[in-house]
């Protein structure tokens, strides 16, 4: 279990911004949401994709609890 | 101080509060971020933010700015949300005993805002909407801090 | 627009006038001079201008300015007569639509303003009064102008 | 006839700021207001002091009418 959430472009794409999802690590997320969403999965594989756990860039596979917040970052563009 | 907010909010108040009960500050420098209506071709602004995370890395980087500029005080508003032309959508204020720490730091935030800190832009004009990547001009302004 | 007065004032209201009905400028930036109290040392400074011809110099290189940098809009206010630690001294805020016009421009007005500008400052303390000389550091700043 | 004006620290040597004078050149102003005040009379020969006639800067000696208006000018401090 995670709260998974998408911003910018990508939760324009997915048309979610927040969903909880039942996994144990960042790739078993990036399987479940290409499973759901195909064209999803290939964005969030995109260049300058980040991923943040408990609000810290993550840079490999982590593990996921039940408590974990997992935020997917298109490039940042600056306000 | 650093704030996020989605209503419309006025930078002379910012100042005002900004500068208040300083007996020992020579200088205020800051800045305001407008939208520009472009002759209609950007209607609406919309930035999207990651509340917390997008706080923190903001913060990390006036830390940054404390250690390189003797700096005595920063207030950062940042609007996300929808945004009309003409609505401010940044305000940077910093504090120092002489102007040339305070203008330096004030340019240093505003490059990292613009163009690195954890905001999507996205602009919707008479050709639909569309998500904005920093541009060019932004990545030379940051590059100039790189060199000294 | 140019203005001297010997009345206290709120940056924050110019600032928010300056601001104001602005659909096509990206770019406000501001600065505000205060007076330190430095400790005590500094009790009051005295400002002392040539009505006329102080805001005609300005005027000037008000002019210069804008055929140097891409501005839209230039907004001076300085006191004059008696100033209290912590009141403001000068206000200078200049409107672009890039960010880098707008600082730039200001910084030069500052300049120009905090040491050439022909305005004469006295500073009453404890060991009496003293007219001030422009300090080295600001013709330092002043002289970054005249390599670009 | 002149309006005469002195600013800064010049002002505060003289005891005045302004004083309308019979004279008919910024020569002959200066030779009355030496002779007035010898102390003021040097300080107006001090370096970088500028002189403006109806606000606009001279360089050398000019002549006044009853309409001029003198300034005397001491280093500029800036604001």
């Amino acid at each position: 279990m995670a709260k998974v959430l998408l911003f910018g472009a990508l939760s324009d794409l997915a048309g979610w911004r927040e969903k909880t999802i039942e996994v144990d690590s960042i790739a078993d997320l990036r399987l479940k949401l290409g499973a759901e969403d195909a064209a999803l999965g290939e964005a969030l594989k995109g260049p300058g994709v980040q991923v943040a756990v408990d609000q810290a860039i993550v840079r490999h596979d982590t593990a996921l609890t039940a408590a974990s917040e997992v935020a997917f970052l298109p490039p940042m563009s600056g306000g | 101080m650093i704030s996020l907010t989605d209503q419309a909010f006025d930078p002379g108040t910012l100042l005002s509060n900004f500068c208040r009960g300083r007996t020992e500050t020579g200088a205020v420098a800051s800045f305001v971020g407008l939208a520009r209506a472009e002759g209609g071709a950007a209607a609406v602004l919309e930035l999207d933010a990651y509340p917390g995370f997008t706080e923190a890395q903001i913060a990390q980087h006036v830390a940054t700015a404390q250690s390189r500029f003797e700096l005595q005080d920063v207030r950062i508003v940042h609007r996300i949300g929808a945004i009309g032309p003409g609505e401010p959508i940044v305000f940077v204020a910093t504090a120092a005993s002489h102007r040339r720490a305070a203008f330096e730091a004030c340019d240093f935030l505003m490059d990292y805002l613009k163009s690195r800190a954890p905001f999507w832009k996205k602009e919707t004009g008479p050709d639909g909407a569309r998500w904005i990547e920093p541009r060019p001009q932004d990545l030379t302004d940051l590059a100039r801090w790189e060199t000294r």
